[in-house]
């Protein structure tokens, strides 16, 4: 029976959590097998949920967030015959496999379609708590939106330095107006439940949204320009039909394997002209062969087309 | 002139609050479709039924133990310090940077150097709000919640753009060198024969936080410093009048608050993640608070109330590893115990009172 | 007024059908403590009742039960011949009861005129309701000579005027039973005096009044009937020109007692306290001290006569180490510091320099405390009772228990916390701690408010045998009895100044009175 | 900083601000009659999640500002339970209160919704929208004037103005009814009202229960005029920051508005750092500009405001028999 740990935020945290539980979901539904899971509340659990999911006899245990790199490393090596994965980070061991998104490429995909959608020339991002992670997001934004238009303006915010930066809506939607004062036309949010204010808030204003993780385009059809995909879903779903046994090592989920990418769907049809999509794609693919290099924040904690 | 005998005050009451708690939880286990009977035996024997539930047990109960401490010394000098949360943080940087900066021979050393460090940070971060207190009479209720805020920035700051190793994704710093690593209560207690648990963190700082208990009921009970400090607590007019400075006695009670709130972080980042993370206190502050209400401020309370506390963490860990009860149920348990044990209290007390004096009137 | 005035008119007591009260096995425990046992009593409309008793004794309780604060255990209560049930003071007021407590029932930072009205309101809107009280204020003022600021804010009111509101709240509300409970214990003779015309008033107006007090003097010269109580029970109820000081406080505490002072001359010798030109400053920035300039020698006790208002507490905070002055004060001789560092409790106490505050509950014990932590309190820090960090508690309980026996502390368990003793008992606990530091300087304030006679008679004997070894003391209270019965010089404090000061051996209460009223010098 | 800018500026400073001067009104009312309260967040959230949950079933909002306002005085009446019927520890009910509040929202939300314990979107008439004040449009041309009505009064929710509105209904009541009167009175000597003949124990609930309906508002606002639903713990220590403004504003009703209005400006700035960049001449890293509004708190605090003397009662339980 595979067991699925998720980080602190919880099941639910409108990003990249939920997303692992909705592959799991759908892993459980079409094999028609259960899974455990558990959501964490404390950081001396980490460790916790991994042994006692080990010793309990579970197969693969996935989880999802960097933060569990540290805990796993210490725990892997215990448990020799148990199947591992690691989502958002990489853990050197034979029993685990380790995924990780380029998350900067997905970005920069929707930064490109910000900077086409703008007419402003001004586009902004929301982040939850400022940490490299989102500031990765931000980065591949940023430099997709400096392709366009090399004149644009990125507005960057972050929510908060606590943990309660995921989960304000309010603050998201007064800074989605604090943007929009200053210009800014389409909005992108990395902001977990934060951004269920930033989406609200460019729709009341009527100004374009991008969303995140999952797509979110349902969420306000004909506002939300696309969504920013990191298909942590396939990543657990895969991992769960792999089931023990699996192959190990390092995931790169990218472009080019479909692991990140922006979501087209009959919300935001008439939002996204062929002439922008071609753009897009074409970006797509270069970045897929290799052809297009786009920075990753946290590969020298800096960014060229943005500063924190 | 009492009129309950104190065993019944300290054992009838808390035991009939704790049992109405657990009622009603059971009842909102019900109400989500789940066993409550499974789920108390789950959690009960989680946290309390082997070694390695006593391990988690213990661990969490050391945190609480010194918040819960931290926010009796104020409160004993008449002072709410909220800012146990904020303390803490900073004690954990002073823990990291003790441990990283410094190449310590031997974890004993490292073990000293870094609760020096943290009392030192936490007694620095209750400072300020302290000063202010005792000098512009700002109100330390809030100064210390600011603190807290300003704390995590702090911490935020240092962490992503600072003590980061470079190209972590984890804002948090390395870790600590091996030497530094504490032993585990399975480590203290192996050589005596006894086989505890070697995956639970519960660690030396327990004995550490057993006696920060001890010493800081000997510095409120047995020392002219903690006779002053509660004096102020119960009567400022009364302290001037006997010659107690109120704003050293502001300022020393609020170090120590501080200083004890601080040294959490040897348990948490020093014990346990042997590395400094954003989250390391995770609220351990103002369950602190609870703790200290709840054990009446005495050293002795605190550490039941810690303990008991620590009990609902594992125990909750517990049926969210083995079942489908949300977290949220837990943290619904957890508030039902503190109403009941630590605010709706009399709601017990009164009906035996008046139990007791009819029994007296029996008697006599 | 003349004893004599009130005692002929007595005899005018109605017939026993129709008493104004009655209260029938009024019996109230709280907890363990049975505060009233099975009481009865009988009061005659248009008469005073005076209720005497020791500390503790529970007339407070019984007079609470009367006003709807406490509910009884068991026992009726008839007003007016009909039995009424008084459930909360709200029927108490209905049932036409005022109540003048012991610890008045005022909300501080209100005004005269807000405290009036509250719960007495016409309406739901506050302006009508203020402008009637105003009016209503004015005519009782005018009838009754009740003269206060209707707009003062209570904590500026001295407690004489505190008094004065709650007589108005009183009346305001049209009782016709008023009880007073202790009215007397924080007034100067003067205004007592003024108390009791208009008591006489009201009586003459067939109000029923009860008056507690521990003054034999005043029961026998304001009241027609009088009861004692012993231990929560009625022992006695006498018609009051039947009975005599002497038999009253005997009834009360169940010995003889003495009532008078014994004391020799004083035999004065080097100055101790020498006090030039002092000035304090409040924390309101206002001038409590104008320039005071005075001395006690050892030997002899000065006792500092006043309204109390005028500048006594402010005196002995400055020397007690807690509020800061300027001018010169040299204890034998060598200066004190008013400002710096050394101007603490502590530093005065290592001077000798030992204080009786005035206010026992909020400043000379800490109500949580036991009895022997509260004798340590402001010399815990001394060598007998602490060595390096540590506290000497087993030192310090037997010096407790020690001094308990030596001051007739009951109970004498030093582990009781202060709040459970007596007013009496707690400032026992007070005394013993400084007298028995043998200070060269002894600062007294008020030491015996509130306190029964029993107790009376031994802390004078105390105060009156330490000066007996040569030391020097300080008296401040506002009782000109208990000021010319101690002292043995006289200084009247008028407004920030010493109005003049005189042998107490050649003054009367006359003289001082119009000292202290700021007349003469 | 543009004229323009300001008033966007001062316009997030209202949007901020009102949530906190509800709850801290609502604080006001039950600690001026001596009854703490640091329950406020965990009030604020239960109306903030029943205010959207049956507004979302119902479509109604109004019926959902009623049922937030019952869940935020269900929650009061505990309070009152705990600390005036029962005289216990005030500070640990209102603890309690918080962690009940975090957790059953969320619980009850997963359990009627399945939406990972949030409310669904609310739409059309499930929401608070934007009053626009006659003549905003018209006048909005007229130089100064014409933006700060039409930008900066004109354009917020119903629940805004009604927040607003209470500053001077709450220092009428207060000061100019026998209600006030006595409210007072009961929090800074309950003895002093229990011998005038009045219930303290009625006193304290009314207070309690004023809170819960001030609560109410304010969680409502939250979830159905500044957003479209509920989100886990999306108070976000908002009832906190209002506790720190009644200290603050000295337990007064007028400068509640002034503190709250501070915070909500402190607010604001975080989400303009161009601004503050542009006041202050550097740029503030992001975690440290979080830090701003609790930094300014505290110099003003130190600097400005002194002694807070609180209602003498506060805090204690009134006990007339030991
Ligand atoms: N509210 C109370 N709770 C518990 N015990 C009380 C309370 N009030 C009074 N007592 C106790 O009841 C007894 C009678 O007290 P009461 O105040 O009636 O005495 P008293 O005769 O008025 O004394 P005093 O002359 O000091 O005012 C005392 O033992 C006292 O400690
Ligand atoms: N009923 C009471 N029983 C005991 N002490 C009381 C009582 N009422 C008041 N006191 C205390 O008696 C003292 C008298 O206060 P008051 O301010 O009226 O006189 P004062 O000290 O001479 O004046 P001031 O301090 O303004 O110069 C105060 O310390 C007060 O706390
Ligand atoms: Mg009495
Ligand atoms: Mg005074």
């Amino acid at each position: 029976e595979p067991a699925l740990i998720f980080d602190l935020g919880g099941k639910f945290d409108k990003s990249f959590n939920e997303a692992a539980f909705r592959g799991a979901e759908r892993w459980a539904e079409e094999t028609g097998g259960t899974f455990r899971d558990i959501e964490l509340q404390s950081e001396a659990q980490r460790e916790q949920a991994l042994r006692r999911f080990a010793e309990s006899g579970s197969n693969p245990i996935v989880m999802t967030g960097f933060a569990f790199g540290d805990a796993l490393g210490q725990v892997a090596s215990d448990y020799p015959d148990t199947d591992f994965v690691i989502i958002d980070m990489v853990v050197d061991a034979p029993n685990v496999r380790s995924v990780v998104f380029n998350e900067h490429e997905g970005s920069y995909l929707v930064g490109m379609m910000a900077a086409k959608a703008s007419q402003s020339g001004t586009v902004g991002f929301i982040g939850g708590m400022d940490i490299p992670l989102i500031r990765k997001f931000a980065c591949g934004y940023a430099q997709g939106v400096k392709a366009v238009n090399p004149d644009a303006t990125v507005i960057s915010n972050m929510t908060g330095s606590t943990p309660a930066a995921w989960n304000d809506p309010v603050k998201g939607s007064e800074l989605t107006k604090a943007q929009i004062s200053q210009g800014a036309d389409v909005v992108y949010a990395a902001a977990g439940g934060t951004g269920v204010g930033v989406l609200q808030t460019a729709a009341d204003e009527d100004i374009l949204s991008i969303g995140v993780d999952s797509n979110q385009n349902h969420l306000h059809p004909g506002k939300v320009l696309t969504s920013m995909m990191k298909r942590v879903d396939n990543a657990v779903f895969q991992a769960m039909s792999d089931g023990p046994g699996m192959e190990k090592g390092f995931n790169v989920m990218g472009l080019a394997n479909g692991g990140v990418g922006y979501a087209m769907d009959e919300f935001n049809a008439d939002l996204v002209s062929a002439d922008m999509q071609a753009a897009v794609d074409a970006a797509a693919s270069q970045i897929a062969a290799g052809d297009l290099a786009v920075h990753d924040y946290t590969s020298d904690d800096s960014c060229p087309a943005l500063s924190f | 002139m009492e009129v309950m005998p104190k065993w019944a005050e300290v054992t009838l009451v808390p035991l009939i609050s704790l049992l109405l708690a657990a009622i009603l939880s059971a009842l909102v286990i019900l109400a989500i479709g789940e066993d409550p009977v499974a789920a108390v035996k789950l959690m009960v024997t989680g946290a309390l039924g082997s070694t390695y539930g006593w391990g988690y047990t213990l661990y969490y109960a050391t945190n609480f133990l010194f918040t819960g401490l931290a926010v009796s010394v104020a409160f004993h000098a008449g002072l709410f310090n909220i800012g146990g949360e904020g303390q803490a943080m900073l004690g954990g940087l002073g823990v990291a940077l003790a441990c990283l900066l410094i190449p310590w021979p031997h974890w004993t050393l490292a073990l000293l150097g870094a609760t020096l460090a943290a009392a030192l940070f936490g007694a620095a971060w209750a400072a300020i709000p302290a000063f202010l207190q005792a000098k512009r009479g700002s109100h330390i209720v809030i100064t210390t919640i600011m603190f807290n805020f300003i704390g995590a920035a702090v911490l935020n700051y240092v962490l992503v753009n600072l003590m980061r190793p470079a190209g972590s994704m984890d804002p948090a710093t390395a870790r600590f060198p091996e030497a530094v690593h504490l032993p585990t209560l399975h480590d203290i207690l192996a050589p005596l024969g006894i086989s505890f648990s070697k995956a639970a963190p519960a660690n030396v700082t327990f004995l550490i936080a057993l006696i920060a208990c001890v010493l800081v009921w000997f510095l409120l009970w047995r020392t002219w410093l903690g006779y002053e400090i509660r004096s102020y607590g119960k009567s400022e007019p009364a302290a001037k009048y006997g010659g107690i400075s109120p704003t050293a006695i502001t300022m020393i009670a609020m170090l120590i608050s501080g200083a004890l709130a601080g040294m959490m972080a040897i348990n948490n980042v020093m014990g346990e993640a042997e590395r400094l993370v954003l989250n390391a206190v995770e609220g351990a502050g103002f369950i602190g608070i609870a703790v200290a209400l709840m054990g009446r401020s005495h050293p002795f309370g605190v550490f039941l109330a810690a303990i008991l506390f620590g009990f609902l963490y594992q125990g909750g860990a517990e049926l969210a590893l083995w079942t489908n009860i949300p977290r949220e149920l837990i943290v619904v348990i957890q508030a039902l115990v503190i109403l009941f044990t630590g605010a709706l209290d009399n709601m017990v007390r009164m009906p035996l009172e008046r139990l007791f004096l009819m029994m007296r009137r029996g008697n006599s | 007024m003349n004893a004599s005035d009130i005692s002929g008119r007595q005899a005018t007591a109605a017939p026993a059908a129709s008493a104004a009260i009655e209260l029938k096995g009024i019996s109230k425990a709280f907890g363990p403590v049975q505060a009233n046992k099975d009481i009865s009593i009988r009061v005659m409309p248009g008469t005073i009742h005076g209720i005497i008793g020791e500390n503790g004794a529970g007339k407070s309780t019984l007079m609470s039960i009367l006003y709807g604060f406490y509910k009884a255990d068991r026992g009726e209560i008839f007003i007016g011949g009909k039995k009424t049930e008084i459930p909360d003071s709200q029927a108490a007021i209905a049932a036409g009861i005022g109540m003048v407590f012991q610890h008045f029932k005022l909300v501080e930072n209100f005004t005269v005129l807000e405290n009036i009205i509250l719960g007495a309101e016409d309406g739901r809107l506050l302006r009508p309701s203020l402008a009637k009280a105003r009016k209503t204020l004015l005519e009782l003022e005018h009838e009754y000579g009740l003269n206060v600021d209707p707009d003062a804010v209570i904590e500026d009111l001295g407690v004489g005027m505190q008094q004065r509101v709650e007589i108005l709240k009183a009346l305001y509300r049209q009782a016709d039973i008023l009880i007073l409970d202790e009215p007397t214990g924080v007034l100067t003779p003067a205004e007592a005096d003024q108390l009791f015309r208009i008591l006489d008033r009201l009586r003459a107006e067939g109000k029923t009044i009860i008056l507690i007090t521990h003054k034999l003097r005043e029961i026998m010269e304001a009241t027609d009937t009088v009861s004692v109580m012993r231990r929560g029970e009625m022992t006695a109820t006498v018609k009051t020109a039947e009975t005599s000081p002497a038999e009253l406080a005997e009834l009360m505490v169940g010995r003889k007692v003495l009532l008078r002072v014994d004391k020799t001359p004083a035999t004065p010798g080097k100055v101790v306290l020498d006090i030039k030109g002092l000035r304090v400053v409040d924390e309101k920035g206002v001038e409590r001290l104008k320039g005071i300039d005075l001395q006690v020698r050892a030997g002899e006790i000065l006792g500092i006569a006043g309204v109390a208002g005028n500048g006594q507490s402010e005196l002995l905070e400055v020397l007690g180490g807690y509020a800061t002055g300027t001018g010169v004060i040299q204890v034998n001789g060598q200066p004190l510091d008013l400002n710096g560092k050394l101007a603490d409790g502590r530093a005065r106490r290592a001077r000798s320099i030992a204080h009786v505050p005035e206010d026992r509950q909020r400043e000379g014990l800490i109500m949580d405390f036991s009895a022997w932590e509260n004798t340590a309190f402001g010399y815990h820090r001394d060598p007998g009772y602490q060595s390096g960090l540590l506290l000497n508690n087993a030192a310090i309980r037997a010096d407790t228990e020690a001094k308990m026996g030596r001051f007739d502390v009951r109970p004498p368990n030093p582990a009781l916390a202060a709040k459970n003793f007596s007013g009496g008992n707690q400032q026992k606990i007070v005394l013993a701690r400084e007298i028995e530091r043998n200070p060269d300087l002894l600062l007294v304030g008020q030491p015996t408010r509130g306190v029964d006679i029993g107790a009376i008679e031994f802390i004078h004997q105390q105060i009156v045998a330490l000066r007996d070894k040569g030391k020097a003391i300080l008296l401040v209270s506002v009782e000109l009895e208990e000021i010319l019965a101690l002292s043995d010089r006289v200084a009247v404090m008028f407004d920030g100044h010493i109005m003049g000061e005189r042998l107490s051996s050649e003054t009367d209460e006359k003289e001082l009175g119009l000292l202290m009223a700021g007349v003469g010098a | 900083m543009d004229f323009l800018t300001l008033i966007q500026l001062l316009d997030s400073t209202v949007r901020l601000a009102t949530p906190l001067l509800l709850a801290c009104l609502a604080g006001l009312f039950s600690e001026r009659a001596g009854i703490f309260d640091i329950g406020l967040e965990g009030k604020m959230l239960a109306a903030a999640f029943f205010s959207a949950a049956i507004a979302a079933l119902t479509g109604s909002v109004w019926i959902g500002l009623a049922a937030g306002i019952a869940a935020s005085m269900a929650f009061s009446l505990l309070h009152g339970l705990a600390s005036i019927t029962f005289r216990g520890n005030q500070l640990i009910s209102g603890v309690a209160i918080n962690f009940l509040a975090a957790g059953l929202t969320v619980l009850i939300a997963q359990d009627w919704f399945s939406q990972g314990g949030r409310t669904p979107s609310l739409m059309g008439g499930a929401r608070f929208e934007p009053i626009t004040l006659p003549f905003a449009d018209a006048l909005a041309s007229t130089p100064i004037l014409g933006p700060i009505y039409a930008e900066l009064i004109s354009g917020h929710s119903i629940l805004v103005y009604v927040a607003f509105a209470m500053v001077p209904l709450t220092w009428w009541i207060l000061f100019r009814t026998r209600f006030g009167l006595r409210l007072r009175a009961v929090g800074e000597n309950p003895a002093a009202v229990d011998t005038a003949g009045v219930s303290v124990v009625g006193l304290r609930y009314a207070a309690v229960m004023i809170c819960g309906v001030l609560c109410g508002i304010a969680g409502a606002y939250l979830s159905t005029a500044l957003q479209a639903g509920f989100v886990k713990d999306m108070s976000a220590g908002r009832g906190f920051i209002a506790l720190a403004a009644l200290i603050f504003a000295k337990w007064r009703p007028w400068y509640a508005l002034y503190a709250t209005l501070l915070f909500g400006l402190f607010g604001a700035l975080e989400t303009r750092p161009d601004i503050i960049q542009a006041v202050l001449g550097i740029k503030v890293q992001g975690a440290l500009l979080g830090a701003l509004p609790y930094v300014m708190t505290v110099i003003i605090l130190a600097g400005f405001v002194g002694k807070a003397i609180p209602p003498r009662a506060g805090g204690q339980p009134y006990v007339k028999e030991r």
